[in-house]
């Protein structure tokens, strides 16, 4: 198959997947968090509510983009463009066998890292063009928060990179498929633990939502955001949530491998044992955000730069160590 | 002419394009976002030019993070919303263009005189490698790199505090 | 080198998947969604009360320390990637060396916890 | 984890005690009375400030309740009139009481109509301040020295004083006073009811 | 340093940096009356640096119904259904204050029963407003479960007190002289009259018992949350000295450590016949502020359980004229309210209707040290703090 | 490809920063020209190392270290015009005539 039309299909299966993946979350949130909260969550839309998110992003789409008159309208109107655009490219170091991936880069996962920054600047942007002190004040929070949890989760990956000596996504995994143990359990399990609660942190979920925080700053950011413009940012904290949970358990889980399986046929259970366990890690951390109330800005802050940064050169240090000596 | 040199020829229209941008634009914010645009121009020149892992670094740390900087400055010394027509100074227009185009001419004839019809070379860069060389050959100015951030760090944080030094320590 | 630059096309072609997404939904919102606004309507949002100041006034000189050690520790990882690809090779060398340059960062993070310039009053 | 104490012993009313306390009320103030278990003193305008000094230091009456004003006057506009013709005034009222037992004192204090000033509370209790400010705006009394006597409910270009006798309630035009006296009616005898309840 | 300075006219340096710090307009933020964590329709004109809140101007009256106007111009008996609007998450407490204002005016004995059945719902309704607050405060805080937990539980204390009165919110269920017999019951002047609905006791004993699970199951995911704590201890302190001043009543000024409860001290309704304890806060702050009011659930749900063991048979109404007329007098009667100190000063001069109202109620009390507390306090503060408080703008502006 | 075109942009890039430096009133501005200047550094760098085809990777490795001090640079530079600001209540470098007082 030439390279242009295999692209065509990657691309257009990527275009499929990433909103079913979003919706398929999103019930998962609305679903988990009923369960969590002793009601039954939506029941009537379509086939016993499970259409409930599809309903929901119809919508916004029939929903009037109210444009405030003070707004720096083309700062305004793009400011969702590089969060969506940010998370969908991450798509593309995400392999679900070592075959079935958009492109395993060499540099994987730094990729990751650089491109993730981007969303950042969306998320001020967003924060300052709207020209409303709750927005202003949840963009600065965001970025603030953004930043400083960027730092752990790419230290985190750091002890990943020593371990597997390679930055390609399917050489992590092939690496841990060798070890025969995945790296949370062979060594990263700190890491995978910062690396969890720095992403919580990225995705601006609870217990760390300060930058939405709707009973302080209303909406924080997203304040003056309405219609599909709203759904945007909505649907890249979804799609978001999905890239992250997939590193995560492509770094630290094992990936699209589970001990035992023949690697021969990785190409058949590869993606549902990857899906499956993005899907768990989605789980684990919705019922974090409907279990904990949100830390204030500070507290934030201070644990992001006095506990997992220092945590995690120190992790890095130890690995490092172990890897010369042994 | 190769595809890939059409697309280079469009990339750097593009470069001197939100270039120019972010020195006329009457407004602060859309300045940042213009850098934005030349650094990740930038960036895609420095793909095409085989040097992936700087590609890299310069999202990762300048659209990752001086922007963000620059965007906290501009917030912090409270930049009005929307355009701002005391940005520039607009007696030195004349004087800056007859300044900045002699320069640019110097140098082009220069360039001219000197690179005639040298041609660049595409070829994969090892990250491995470039690690290996970074920690060996240049371990001295690596090490210099830790002693000039952490400079940075003390002097922007003495700077910016809140009770600046110059009040703590020369007032009496 | 032809795969090389198969990367970075699909790199290309998925962050303009992204974009294309934005543009699309947009779109097809603008075709399906009414649009009538009001003065009130598009009022700033300020909790029911006509806004008061200008939007806004300046911000935490905080965020902009923040933003400067997360400047200075994102170079830092920079140096990291390539140094953890190359462990092996470098053996204890490679490690004293990151050490040091580790070490010589946690002093500027010890200097900032010192300064209480983390400390929220 | 339990941060709270509570308290263990179990505090009955003390008739004693509150007598006590009563009796040294009226023996410290002339002007006492004792009705319907509520203790009043009356004081003079001139001292008002210094008797919730006193009352606050000597009688430990630290807990400030409420403060307001009764607007006393023989033609009013809404509600009955009193039964017997008073001398149109406002009274001003304040109720202190203590944190340790039921003990509590309201201190009135009359002034004039045409006159509606008095010394402000709020350096003697902080809490006075939004009381004044409500009886400024229902009343249009004017507490001198208050930091900052504004309208605490109404709008800033509400004209008039609700609370006044003199003040319409724009409904009862519409429907006069006393209105469909539309009251349930209450049984002949007092009713023994049988445990069904259960 | 300010740009009114002729720079040609400054003479030294060192006089020149004297204010380094950026002279800041500080940013005015509107926090209501359309916000989602004021509790209705408060207005907070915070002036903000940054996240740090350098003064607030609470603005009231967005609510104000002129209840003590409305007053005079009703009878007795229709004052009552005022009232209970008042502070509507415990209507019925609001009743009961007054009504016993007006029967010390008029020198009626109420019947033990009556007492009874009054002492049980007021309970009932503390119950249900410390449910309201047990879910909106870490709702405010940022977390999203307890709130439907806090009202799935409320439910069924609502639903008794609909059983017995026939209104949720707004009972309007007591009578001077007694109270109503049990919804449905038909008319007052029928001689043999139900006054509780049949099973009363028995469902009243199982919610009571799933309310003392409730508060256990508060206790350990609200109040053992660690970030919960992180949040609300230390945070807001209120020492009982300013709380005495501002006349701060009811479970916060208990959480500064103030022994001070009307169910013990006054005599408006038979309290010294149960056996409680009164839960006292050592450090005033928002989570000695939950955890007071939680643990008073608990002593209400054994205050009840307790009542409806040794309920008296007897008569719910006393004798009263058909038409009330209160004779000539002042009096002032309080209550502990599940937000405080609920107090009516009923001034009457023989009519058909009170000559004036004052109605002292405890939230308006209570937020009036807002601007002190929040005075320096960080914004996600402000919310837990408003929130710690527990007020219901009803209760405020009357 | 030949490097000229590389290098001649990288030269407009250059005087663009110049003129954005003279033009500029605001020192956030000023700033931001100064990193185009950085930037058109850098392209000749990794220009070079192209044309070079230098195994040592010279070119690369002095634009990461390039990239760093200019990072540091930003950073500083801010922090003295947040000083400044405070001091004079203004971003613009007309009024930032120090050495009058």
């Amino acid at each position: 198959m030439s390279f242009s039309s295999e692209l065509l299909i990657k691309v257009l299966v990527v275009l499929a997947t990433a909103p079913v993946m979003a919706l398929g979350l999103t019930l998962l949130e609305v679903k988990g968090s009923a369960w969590m909260q002793r009601r039954p969550g939506p029941l009537h839309v379509g086939l016993r509510g499970f259409i409930f998110p599809l309903a929901t992003a119809a919508k916004y789409f029939q929903k009037e983009t109210i444009i405030p008159k003070d707004v720096d309208e083309p700062v305004f109107k793009w400011a969702p463009a590089w969060v969506i655009a940010a998370v969908v490219g991450l798509f593309t170091i995400i392999p679900l066998s070592p075959t079935l991936v958009v492109r395993d880069l060499e540099l994987g996962v730094f990729f990751l890292l650089a491109i993730s920054s981007i969303s950042t600047i969306g998320v001020l942007t967003a924060g300052w063009s709207s020209a409303n002190k709750f927005s202003l004040m949840g963009g600065l929070r965001a970025a603030g928060q953004l930043i400083a949890y960027e730092l752990p989760l790419i230290l985190s990956v750091v002890g990943v990179v020593i371990q597997a000596e390679t930055m390609s996504t399917v050489g992590i995994v092939e690496k841990q498929i060798e070890f025969g143990f995945p790296f949370v359990i062979a060594g990263q399990g700190i890491a995978f633990i910062i690396f969890m609660i720095a992403a919580t942190a990225e995705m601006m979920r609870t217990p760390f939502d300060m930058p939405i925080g709707e009973s302080e700053l209303t909406m924080g950011f997203m304040t003056e955001y309405s219609g599909i413009r709203f759904l945007i940012f909505y649907i890249s904290e979804y799609i978001n949530l999905f890239v992250m949970c997939a590193i995560a358990s492509t770094l630290f889980l094992g990936g699209y491998h589970i001990p035992l399986l023949p690697t021969e046929w990785v190409n058949f259970y590869g993606p549902l044992v990857l899906i499956g366990k993005t899907f768990i890690l989605a789980f684990l951390l919705i019922a974090v955000r409907w279990s904990f109330p949100r830390f204030r800005e500070d507290q934030l802050q201070t644990l992001a730069w006095k506990v997992l940064i220092p945590v995690s050169l120190l992790n890095i240090m130890v690995t490092a160590i172990m890897k010369v000596v042994f | 002419m190769e595809a890939i040199d059409i697309f280079s020829y469009f990339l750097l229209l593009l470069l001197l394009l939100s270039g120019i941008k972010v020195v006329t634009t009457s407004n602060v914010i859309h300045a940042a976002i213009f850098l934005v645009f030349t650094l990740a121009t930038t960036a895609i020149l420095f793909i095409l030019l085989s040097a992936e892992f700087v590609a890299l670094v310069l999202v990762l740390v300048y659209i990752g993070a001086v922007i963000v900087l620059f965007l906290f400055g501009v917030m912090i010394t409270r930049a009005p919303l929307g355009p701002n027509a005391e940005l520039d100074n607009d007696q030195n227009k004349i004087f800056a263009t007859l300044i900045s185009i002699s320069i640019f001419g110097i140098f082009t004839y220069i360039l001219l005189q000197t690179f005639d019809s040298t041609v660049v070379i595409r070829e994969g860069t090892s990250t491995k490698l470039l690690g290996e060389i970074l920690l060996s050959r240049f371990v001295f100015p690596f090490e210099l790199v830790s002693f000039v951030l952490l400079g940075a760090l003390i002097g922007g944080i003495t700077l910016a505090r809140k009770d600046n030094a110059l009040m703590d320590e020369d007032q009496i | 080198m032809i795969s090389y630059f198969q990367d970075y096309v699909t790199v290309g072609a998925m962050i303009g998947l992204g974009l294309l997404l934005f543009l699309v939904f947009i779109s097809l919102s603008a075709l399906l969604s009414p649009k009538k606004p009001t003065p009130e309507k598009i009022k700033t949002y300020e909790c029911g009360v006509d806004p008061v100041g200008g939007g806004w006034s300046q911000t935490y000189v905080r965020y902009y320390i923040f933003g400067l050690l997360f400047v200075i520790f994102d170079v830092e990882a920079v140096f990291i990637f390539p140094w953890a690809l190359n462990l092996e090779n470098l053996g204890y060398f490679g490690l004293i060396e990151m050490f040091i340059f580790i070490f010589i960062l946690l002093l500027g993070l010890i200097y900032a916890i010192r300064k209480d310039v983390l400390k929220w009053e | 984890m339990k941060i709270l104490k509570e308290s263990g012993e179990r505090k009955t009313l003390n008739q004693s005690d509150q007598n006590e306390f009563i009796n040294s009320i009226q023996s410290s103030f002339k002007n006492t009375s004792y009705n319907f278990d509520t203790l009043k003193i009356n004081v003079d305008l001139s001292s008002w400030i210094d008797t919730h000094k006193i009352l606050k230091k000597d009688f430990n009456l630290s807990f400030f309740n409420w403060l307001s004003a009764v607007d006393w006057d023989n033609e009013v506009k809404t509600g009955d009139a009193p039964k017997e013709p008073v001398t149109p005034s406002f009274e001003i009222l304040s109720c202190l009481s203590q944190t340790n037992s039921n003990n509590l004192v309201i201190s009135s204090t009359v002034i004039s109509k045409e006159n509606a000033e008095i010394e402000s509370l709020v350096d003697v209790f902080a809490g006075a301040n939004w009381h004044e400010r409500e009886a400024y705006e229902m009343f249009g009394i004017n507490f001198l020295n208050h930091p900052n006597l504004t309208k605490l409910y109404l709008p800033d270009d509400y004209e008039g004083n609700p609370l006044l006798k003199s003040f319409e309630l724009i409904s009862r035009e519409v429907k006069p006073w006393p209105g469909d006296v539309d009251v349930e009616g209450m049984p002949e005898d007092s009713i023994v009811v049988e445990e069904k309840g259960s | 340093m300010s740009q009114t300075m002729d720079p040609n006219n400054m003479p030294i340096l060192s006089e020149a940096s004297v204010s380094v710090e950026i002279e800041t307009e500080d940013m005015t933020l509107n926090i209501g009356p359309q916000h989602p964590s004021t509790h209705g329709v408060l207005r907070l004109v915070a002036k903000v640096n940054g996240e740090k809140i350098s003064s607030v101007e609470p603005v009231l009256g967005y609510m104000h119904r002129g209840y003590e106007k409305l007053a005079e111009v009703r009878t007795y008996p229709q004052v009552t259904t005022l009232v209970n609007r008042i502070d509507w998450v415990s209507g019925f407490a609001n009743e009961i204050p007054f009504i016993a204002g007006a029967e010390k005016l008029m020198e009626i004995e109420v019947p033990e029963r009556a007492q009874y059945i009054r002492l049980i719902l007021t309970e009932m309704a503390r119950i249900s407003s410390h449910f309201v607050f047990n879910g909106a405060f870490p709702l405010e805080i940022g977390a999203l479960t307890p709130i439907f937990l806090a009202m799935e539980d409320r439910e069924r204390v609502l639903d008794l007190l609909e059983s017995v009165t026939g209104g949720r919110f707004h009972p309007n269920f007591n009578r001077i002289g007694g109270v109503k017999p049990v919804a449905g019951a038909g008319p007052t002047t029928k001689k043999d009259i139900q006054d509780l609905p049949a099973g009363f006791y028995h469902d009243t004993k199982v919610a009571m018992e799933k309310v003392l699970k409730a508060v256990d199951t508060f206790e350990d995911l609200i109040g053992g949350n660690e970030v919960f704590q992180a949040r609300t201890k230390k945070v807001g302190v209120l020492t009982k000295e300013v709380a005495e001043e501002y006349g701060v009543s009811g479970p916060i000024l208990r959480a500064s450590g103030v022994e001070f409860d009307l169910r013990k001290q006054s005599d408006y309704l038979p309290y010294d016949k149960f056996d409680f304890e009164i839960p006292i806060g050592e450090n005033g702050d928002c989570f000695d502020r939950w955890s007071v009011r939680t643990s008073e659930m608990r002593e209400s749900a054994k205050i009840i359980l307790q009542a409806i063991e040794d309920m008296p048979s007897g008569p719910i109404q006393a004798k009263v004229p058909k038409v009330i007329k209160v004779p000539k007098g002042q009096t002032y009667v309080r209550a502990e309210n599940p937000k405080g100190e609920m107090g009516y000063y009923i001034i009457s001069e023989g009519g058909l209707g009170p000559y004036r109202l004052k109605i002292r109620t405890a939230s308006f009390s209570n937020i009036s040290i807002l601007p002190i507390m929040l005075e320096g306090a960080l914004l996600p503060d402000l919310i837990a703090i408003m929130g710690s408080l527990d007020f219901v703008l009803g209760d405020v502006d009357r | 490809m030949s490097i000229q075109p590389i290098l001649i942009a990288a030269a407009a890039l250059f005087s663009i920063g110049i003129y954005g430096i003279l033009v500029r009133r605001n020192a956030v501005m000023v700033l931001l020209s100064i990193e185009l200047i950085l930037n058109a550094v850098n392209i000749n760098f990794v220009a070079f190392n192209a044309m070079l085809s230098d195994v040592f990777l010279n070119g690369q490795i002095f634009s990461i270290f390039i990239i760093t001090i200019a990072a540091a640079e930003v950073g500083i530079g801010l922090a003295i015009v947040l000083m400044l600001f405070r001091n004079r209540e203004t971003a613009n470098i007309n009024e930032f005539d120090l050495m009058k007082w």
